[in-house]
């Protein structure tokens, strides 16, 4: 690793005297530190005064951070500082951020909790909208739904139900304790808009058979 | 403060000031008339404590007519300065007048020298300043910073009260309740009353009550019993509303309905 | 190195055992040598382990450094490793070039170190010209200036305030190492001398149009 034995020091100590290896270990540190990528030992070389040997500070230099918390490490032909390997962990910073779920999010975990057993069709009637994988994929990734049985109509569709774990967070003893709107209207908590002449895909005579389909398969397991 | 009115000067004031800019490079280069004065006053070669302010004066005045003399074109400021040190000249020239008001001579001129003082501690603290080590020339950062990975773990949360402001967004209808609040084997004698209000008009004939009995009621005898005192009961309401007749043959027999027609007697 | 006598070893290792100091040591080392900007104590603190006490392992880190190739320094109140500014030479490469500041930007940014938290009529008032707003937007653009609170007056101006990269940049570990700050104060030339009666120049009218400038400009967002 070192370059003494092939090379001329003679030549080179009679021209200049070279700095102290000392010096010459703290050249090769700072150049490490502060450079963008590890650095080969003859670009040490230019960088530092005239007879000086990089290659043998490197030793050095090497053996001084041995056991610390960074290491000199070769790259390739070239050399760096790194952190040591035992540390790694301490390069990571984990932050958790609370994000409140979103409006399609929150209406699927809304209908799922209202009527399921229910199907992806059955949310989508509800909702007037298309329900994304994604926003489906979230709920069951929180562990807030989980897939129910298969309905047994043509096509065997996936029903989705809520988890214990949503009636935890919602401090649900079940999901029968879920307020109805009308004790939410009289709370104040929702505004009592008049309410819309036709719901998309939601004709008013519908409605009993829904509670009907609701009743009977409603938790089933 | 009237600070709009003050906006809506503002243009002016700073293209006034970028023409004096100008006006003063022509100047020599000065930075304005306190530089122009902390340049004289070097020549006095003492301490900017010991300064003659009145021989600095006579020195600016001296500058300013010789400019003018030039026909080199002034910045209005250094008029006004002008104009300014030969009132202090007159000031610190003249006796004191007990009469007169405002600060006197020496302490404009102490001011003056203040300034001076001040402005040239501080360009020799800026000069002390940039020759420091600087960061990227003199000394260096790290240069391969290793990503610290910030590892962002996002969970998402909501209310009940979201939630329920949700489930109503998609359920707005007003008479919409939830059906898990429902009782599944009660009808109520409003629920009846609705329902027979609807039906009654069909019935011109006697029919008998338990006709009536909603679909899905007839076979569980929890909602048979609650569906069909319910019924009785709503019966009982629209005959004393008039709108219906009410009859059993005898006790136990089946209760018959009918609409009343109107003017029937 | 380590602290058993000035803490409350009973407390600590009864909850959680800490890492060694040694241990610690390598920790901060390894923090401050993979970021090139300065770190906070609390920073550190929520990286590492629980139980540890990062200032202390700064001060061992810190006396390990010393006389190297790269320095423990302190900026604010964070921590950086940087070079050594003898070793500067070597670094031609990684130079980089600074914007030439004007010598009124020059001037501005020592007034408003040495004088901070300082309004722009005051640092018009030192400097006997008005402060243009190029000057004040490239050290602000630099991050080496930034705004202060408001300063209680009428008008209540926006006052200005040195950065910790400005203190970095500099070599400073705080605004009160800025060099000759002690004899400026004691000379009374840091003082905001009132002028006797009205300056020339400075008319006053000018400056309360520079303040309403600011104020409303300068936190609109």
């Amino acid at each position: 690793m070192t370059t003494e034995d092939n090379e001329k020091p003679e030549v080179e100590e009679s021209l200049f005297e070279a700095p102290p290896m000392g010096e010459q270990e703290r050249m090769v540190e700072a150049i490490l530190f502060a450079t963008a990528e590890p650095v080969t030992v003859k670009d040490m070389a230019e960088r530092m005064p005239h007879g000086c040997d990089p290659a043998e500070a490197l030793v050095h230099l090497r053996k001084r951070y041995e056991g610390r918390g960074v290491r000199v490490v070769k790259v390739a032909d070239a050399w760096a500082i790194r952190t040591a390997p035992d540390l790694g962990f301490l390069m990571q910073k984990e932050t958790v951020e609370t994000r409140k779920l979103s409006r399609a999010a929150i209406e699927t975990l809304a209908i799922i909790a209202y009527h399921q057993p229910v199907t992806r069709s059955e949310i989508e009637e509800i909702r007037g909208v298309s329900v994304s994988r994604g926003t489906v994929d979230q709920l069951l990734e929180m562990e807030w739904i989980r897939f129910g049985r298969r309905r047994m109509t043509p096509g065997r569709p996936v029903t989705f139900v809520v988890t214990p774990e949503f009636l935890d967070h919602f401090g649900l003893e079940n999901a029968r304790d879920l307020p109805g709107l009308k004790e939410l209207r009289s709370a104040g908590l929702l505004e009592n808009r008049p309410p819309p002449g036709a719901m998309p895909g939601m004709p008013e005579g519908d409605d009993e058979d829904d509670e009907a389909i609701g009743q009977s398969e409603l938790f089933e397991d | 403060m009237a600070e709009v009115e003050f906006e809506e000067d503002t243009p002016l004031a700073v293209e006034d000031r970028l023409v004096a800019e100008a006006l003063i490079v022509d100047v020599d280069g000065y930075e304005g008339p306190l530089d122009l004065l902390l340049t004289l006053s070097r020549t006095q070669k003492v301490d900017l404590r010991k300064i003659s302010v009145l021989a600095l004066a006579e020195q600016y005045l001296q500058f300013i007519n010789e400019a003018k003399s030039l026909r080199l074109e002034l910045a209005a400021d250094y008029l006004v300065m002008a104009a300014w040190l030969a009132f202090l000249k007159s000031r610190l020239l003249l006796p004191p007048d007990p009469t007169e008001e405002g600060p006197s001579g020496e302490e404009l001129a102490a001011h003056l020298a203040f300034q001076l003082e001040r402005l040239q501690a501080m360009r020799d603290a800026a000069a002390k300043l940039m020759a420091r080590d600087q960061m990227g020339r003199d000394f260096f950062a790290r240069g391969l910073p290793e990503d610290v990975t910030r590892v962002r773990r996002v969970t998402y949360t909501a209310t009940l009260l979201d939630l329920m402001q949700a489930y109503a967004r998609t359920r707005t209808k007003d008479e919409f309740r939830p059906f898990v609040m429902d009782r599944d084997a009660i009808m109520t004698l409003e629920q009846a009353l609705e329902r027979m209000r609807g039906l009654i008009g069909y019935a011109g004939d006697w029919t008998v009550l338990e006709s009536y009995l909603p679909e899905g009621w007839e076979t569980d005898p929890a909602r048979r019993r609650s569906a069909t005192a319910a019924n009785f009961a709503a019966s009982l309401e629209l005959t004393k509303q008039g709108h219906i007749e009410i009859r059993q043959g005898e006790a136990f027999a089946p209760i018959q309905i009918r609409k009343k027609v109107q003017n029937d007697d």
